[in-house]
């Protein structure tokens, strides 16, 4: 017995798919799986503009997500939320929770929501990520050039980089690049310790003016617009290789010009 | 401004108070963007009555510490936040995550993270209440100093947590700090901070005149037959113990126990029989108001923080009713 | 009828030491202290009221040490009017006289009485802080009245210092009857007319040392003044006996000053 | 020498209103102020003191309005004692005092100087908060005379309630000595003794309103006296005049009270 | 307390300092983990130089305004914090970050956040100051009230841009907002703040006898010819600019504004002629030490973030001055 709820839309016709996510990264992966219609909730960073913003994953408006009748809600954290699977039953839906940490977690996340998709009325998603996986493994297949270490910084006032273990350090490393960082994780780090480090170059992930300081760091600075480097979903995994390319290939021309 | 009229006052804050509450239960903005009035059904209404329920306990038990604390420090600027209980109920939170963290489990959430807030905060108050013992009594001044320094670092220390927790999990505890009324709460959690609103504002309200004597000078009030150092000490424990209760419900919310006081003084006057429940009130009204209204802006980006809420909407009801009586603290 | 005892207490305040020995103030009589500023008056009636823990000796009250004496249990029997009043919130004069009975049953009747005794009837609903100086003082006569109960102890330190004079006439008459009535008064002034209308006993403190002590026919006389305070006196014939006033120098007829 | 006037100020505080009409103290002369508790002594010294503004007439110093002259040339003429005096900082007592000068200059031979006419020489490097009431008042004295200049407005609101009878003498021969040298001196007091030794002239205030002005000699009697304040006067005669005193009641020869 | 010599004080905290302005300029902790003591050459020598006049200059300006603050509003609570100007600066980056971002402009970062926080900062101060305009003339406590509610709903704001901002846009933003020491300042903010230090610290010097007689009543100091309405104007005003040029060079810092002056009061007692320039040496040696302290600590997670160091070492220098001198803001 489902609750009449006010302002509910009409539940969709048989098993298809009405998907509430609660992660970017899950939203733009179940996109790029073909599912793009079927997302009707999502959060203010998601890019899926017909679905409705029903919160964020610590602060999500279970009424909200109630009145979408979902049949899936899709959230990245590494804790579960009782009361999410509360609402969930009330329209029957299913809640799935994933934790991306590494290159590895995203891969081995993309089979059974691609799964979960198809159980929804989305033939093609299997393939699609089936598809997106042999083009992420040829994107990876090919080696850097640059083995020198280089720093990858998501920030600059204050210095922050990706550190050993995260997706970017995974994707560099196993297209045989070598990361200026050997701390885990996403160190703050200062002007000075950037320059200490003295990296092949210095990768600045993002867009905004670059402080003169990095100058003195190395000779080699590459800025990327690379939104892709900066979620753990699928895009990643296809386009992060190949943005990581185009920086190798600017650090490589950059040294070999000066 | 002498107030004549504080029963007056009184009921006024109860009625905005239900309507805020009835606003919360019965009105909700639909996904289309339309204001919809009506009762949601039992599984949607069971959230919003707890909603309601926390929202209401923790703004009663924050208003109520507010009140006591801002007459026995003497002071207009305390809260509950200058008893480091609320810093310190961060930090313990904060830890538990890291240590969850580290020790590879699950991150804490929900009703687990009611016992280390519990113990965040009674530890700061241990500690600030050990340090403005003076002369074997406890000092105003040396209490709001040490409040605030032990809030300081225990702040820092849930920084620094933060700081050494994984991204993936540092966005749920930064979600914790915010504040939030959960609409699915931990049953246990609500029950202790609803007693702790409860009683606290009942032990609030029958020593109503002993707090009054407080505002003596610290002679007089002896001399009256209060004994002013237990009274502040099981006061100072009283407001500390509710806070924790509340953080550990709700995380730390800010500006209501320093402006739900100041509200209620505005309508009710000084008098602590009255100002502590008024206080009591006006916290639960507020809450619940920033609660409902939350539910209602859009302005693009979903929902809005509810500590922003709080912060405008209490904030600017402090300052009309500032302007409006010419009241403040004082005379 | 409770008694009320220095017995040989010692208290070290900074550089001042409080050790007037051994002092008995009597129940049923108005005892005034004098003497010097900074002498130990308002030390005498703080301990007195429990306030100061002394380090030997004792302050008794009816045999038990005062400053341990629960709060509740010694507001029951001792009211105390401070040397200056403070009052930390809005509050109206009644609410102010009000909490002389915090603790125990207060009728308005009682209230309404003891704001009667101050001669604050027609102040008793306005704020406190829009009194002048000696109407607040008076408040905290009145709520000093209110918690008194007959028999107890009476400790007024300077409270008359800002009171008019009709005023002071009309307190003066109610310690009076206070102590006719079995009250035990200890009460601070430096008004010689106020301490020769109210004093049965006059006990004169320097250096925090008792330097008399005794009936105030004896102590408030022309001849024993001057050399416990230092001063000339003069003495006046009222209506109602022999009053000491200070010789401060006077108004000397016609002759330019 | 500086003229005070009061120009039919009218100010209203509350439901009182204080509307003295047109009184003019004499410079080189002392004016006391007396009258009940809420008549509006300190309402006259602080609006005298430019504190308060009037609603209507003016209160002049040399002609100007006192509540529109700058704070620093004000006090350059102007030095007042607050009937309640406050410091709100852990200061010594010689800090206080040589705020005086804040705005000018001060020699430490002026502070010391002004600290010894208060009898607190020894006090100087005390705690202000460690003081008695009594010293505490003698310092806001000290700290009018050190910013006092001669022939300048001395404002003393109850200055001698707390003040202990030699130091009292001692403070009375130093303000006639300020007025002898040109000073407007406006003292209010309830203490009939010290009016009687300082008042040249007598400015009795009840209910906001002058209800009498005139010379010592004439206001300060047992015949004025009673009419004006509500009390019977007995008088002393003093070895330098006759002094008026409250009479309240006194010491009877031997019989029982 | 009584504090006797004064001079003493002040120059051991110039010491304290010039051994944490010694320490910063001389020791690092590489990320490897060793520490390297010695002078590194121009262009990392340059770096820390930079930090450290960032660090002295912002650390004096609040020392200074907090030491001032504390004095004028006669609450030992009060900081630059309460002026609210902190949280608007706060406001004034956010909504500029919004702006940009709604503008698909780049965001804003270094010397162009310097702009929109000083507007922030001083339309946040004009606020409160209108606000607490009272028959003319400034009330200290209406004028804490009006600091803290003003303060409040301007970080309500920043909160609620800040959730309004795409993700990667608000980690630059959070950032910022805890605050920082910048190595590489820009040299025009650097220059405003250092002025702002310097002529405050002057002021207060200059008219820190003043400012003691504004420790009297109301009447007692107008009395002395303290033009008290204007001087609190004054005082406020140029507390609010300091602090303002603070927040635009460094970002919102907590604490120092609030501990240098209690750690220099201990010090060097309660006059303001030597204590708000005692504030403003402790508030850099403060500042400089916490950012010499966070050069040094690694707990695995990289640089500790600037405000916690601040407030744990801050906090424990204060607390033991706190017990150590049995002196607290009074007496
Ligand atoms: N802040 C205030 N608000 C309203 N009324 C006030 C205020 N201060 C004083 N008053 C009123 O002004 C009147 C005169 O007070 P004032 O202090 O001038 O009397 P006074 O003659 O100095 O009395 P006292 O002898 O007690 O010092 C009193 O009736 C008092 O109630
Ligand atoms: N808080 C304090 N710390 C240190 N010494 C103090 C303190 N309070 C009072 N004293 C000292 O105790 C002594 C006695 O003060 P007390 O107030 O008892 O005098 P008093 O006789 O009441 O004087 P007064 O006539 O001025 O009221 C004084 O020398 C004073 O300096
Ligand atoms: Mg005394
Ligand atoms: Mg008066």
């Amino acid at each position: 017995g489902r609750a009449p709820v006010e302002g509910a839309r009409t539940p969709a016709a048989g098993n298809a798919a009405r998907i509430v996510s609660l992660s970017p990264a899950l939203t733009r992966t179940v996109c790029m799986l073909g599912g793009q219609g079927a997302v009707v909730g999502r959060t203010p960073w998601c890019e899926a503009p017909d679905a409705v913003i029903v919160g964020t994953l610590e602060d999500r408006n279970l009424e909200a997500i109630a009145a979408l009748h979902p049949t899936l809600i899709l959230r990245q954290s590494s804790t579960e939320d009782p009361a999410l699977e509360t609402v969930a039953a009330t329209s029957g839906a299913s809640v799935h929770t994933w934790h991306f940490d590494r290159v590895e977690d995203v891969r081995a996340g993309l089979a059974p929501l691609a799964k979960l998709l198809a159980a929804g009325g989305i033939p093609g998603a299997e393939a699609a990520a089936r598809d997106l996986l042999e083009r992420h493994q040829r994107a990876i297949a090919a080696p850097v050039r640059t083995t020198l270490p280089v720093l990858f910084l998501f920030s600059v006032d204050p210095p922050m980089a990706f550190g050993a273990g995260t997706y970017v350090d995974d994707l560099w490393r196993t297209m045989g690049g070598a990361n200026a960082i050997s701390k885990a994780g996403y160190p703050t780090l200062t002007a000075e310790d950037v320059i200490r480090l003295a990296p092949a170059a210095v990768v600045v992930i993002g867009r905004g003016a670059l402080p003169s300081w990095i100058g003195s760091a190395s000779p080699v600075q590459v800025q990327v617009d690379a939104p892709d480097l900066l979620e753990p979903s699928a895009r990643m995994l296809v386009d992060g290789p190949a943005s990581l390319h185009r920086v190798d290939e600017s650090i490589a021309s950059a040294r070999s010009g000066g | 401004m002498m107030q004549r009229r504080p029963m007056i006052g009184l009921a006024l804050m109860a009625v905005a108070s239900c309507i805020a509450v009835a606003a919360r239960l019965l009105v909700v903005r639909t996904l289309d963007g339309s204001l919809v009035v009506g009762w949601p059904g039992p599984t949607l209404g069971q959230f919003r009555v707890d909603a309601v329920l926390v929202a209401c306990s923790a703004g009663a038990a924050l208003g109520a510490s507010g009140a006591i604390l801002q007459t026995l420090l003497r002071n207009p600027l305390a809260s509950p936040f200058v008893l480091g209980v609320t810093s310190g109920a961060g930090a313990g939170v904060a830890f538990a995550s890291l240590a969850a963290s580290i020790a590879g489990m699950a991150a804490p959430t929900g009703a687990a993270l009611g016992a280390p807030a519990l113990a965040g905060a009674l530890l700061a108050l241990g500690c600030v209440l050990l340090l403005s013992r003076r002369h074997g009594a406890l000092d105003p001044i040396t209490l709001i100093l040490g409040g605030v320094i032990v809030g300081a670092i225990a702040s820092a220390g849930s920084t620094v947590a933060e700081a050494l927790l994984p991204p993936e999990r540092r966005g749920l505890l930064t979600g914790w700090l915010f504040g939030r009324i959960p609409e699915v709460p931990d049953m246990g959690s609500l029950a202790a901070c609803a007693a702790a609103a409860l009683g606290l504002t009942g032990l609030g309200a029958a020593w109503g005149n002993r707090l009054d004597g407080a505002a003596l000078s610290d002679d007089e009030a002896r001399s009256i037959g209060i004994a002013l150092g237990p009274m502040r000490t099981a006061m100072f424990i009283g407001c500390g113990v509710a806070t924790a209760a509340t953080v550990a419900l709700c995380g730390p919310i800010a500006f209501v126990g320093l402006l739900a006081p100041h509200c209620a003084r505005a309508l009710v006057g000084a008098r602590n029989r009255i100002l502590v429940p008024a206080a009591a009130v006006a916290g639960a009204g507020l809450l619940t108001a920033a609660d409902a209204l939350r539910q209602w802006i859009d302005i693009g980006g979903g929902r809005l923080p509810l500590g922003a809420v709080t912060a405008v909407f209490g904030g600017v009801a402090f300052l009309v009713l500032l302007r409006r009586t010419a009241a403040g603290w004082m005379a | 009828m409770s008694a009320l005892r220095f017995q040989s207490p010692i208290i070290a305040r900074g550089a001042f030491m409080f050790a007037p020995g051994e002092v008995a103030p009597s129940a049923g009589r108005v005892t005034v202290l004098i003497g010097p500023n900074g002498g130990g008056k308002t030390t005498a009636l703080r301990a007195a009221a429990g306030m100061l823990a002394p380090e030997q000796g004792a302050i008794l009250l009816d045999g038990a040490p005062v400053h341990t004496m629960p709060a509740a249990q010694r507001a029951a029997r001792m009211a105390l009017v401070a040397q200056r009043p403070e009052v930390g919130a809005p509050f109206s004069v009644r609410d102010v006289v009000a909490l002389g009975r915090v603790l125990r049953p207060a009728s308005p009747e009682r209230i309404a009485h003891a704001l009667a005794r101050s001669g604050l009837t027609q102040l008793a609903d306005r704020p406190f802080h829009a009194l002048s100086g000696g109407q607040q003082q008076r408040v905290a006569v009145a709520r000093a009245f209110a918690q008194h109960e007959p028999g107890g102890v009476l400790l007024l330190d300077e409270a008359f210092a800002a009171v008019d004079p009709p005023e002071a006439a009309a307190l003066v008459r109610e310690i009076r009857a206070e102590a006719a009535a079995g009250a035990t008064v200890l009460a601070a002034t430096h008004d010689l007319s106020v301490a020769s209308a109210l004093a049965d006993d006059v006990w004169c403190i320097a250096g925090g040392r008792s330097t008399a002590f005794g009936a105030a026919r004896e102590l408030l006389t022309r001849a024993a003044l001057p050399s416990l305070l230092g001063v000339a006196v003069a003495e006046a014939h009222g209506s109602r006996g022999t009053i000491a006033v200070a010789d401060y120098g006077g108004i000397l007829p016609e002759a330019p000053r």
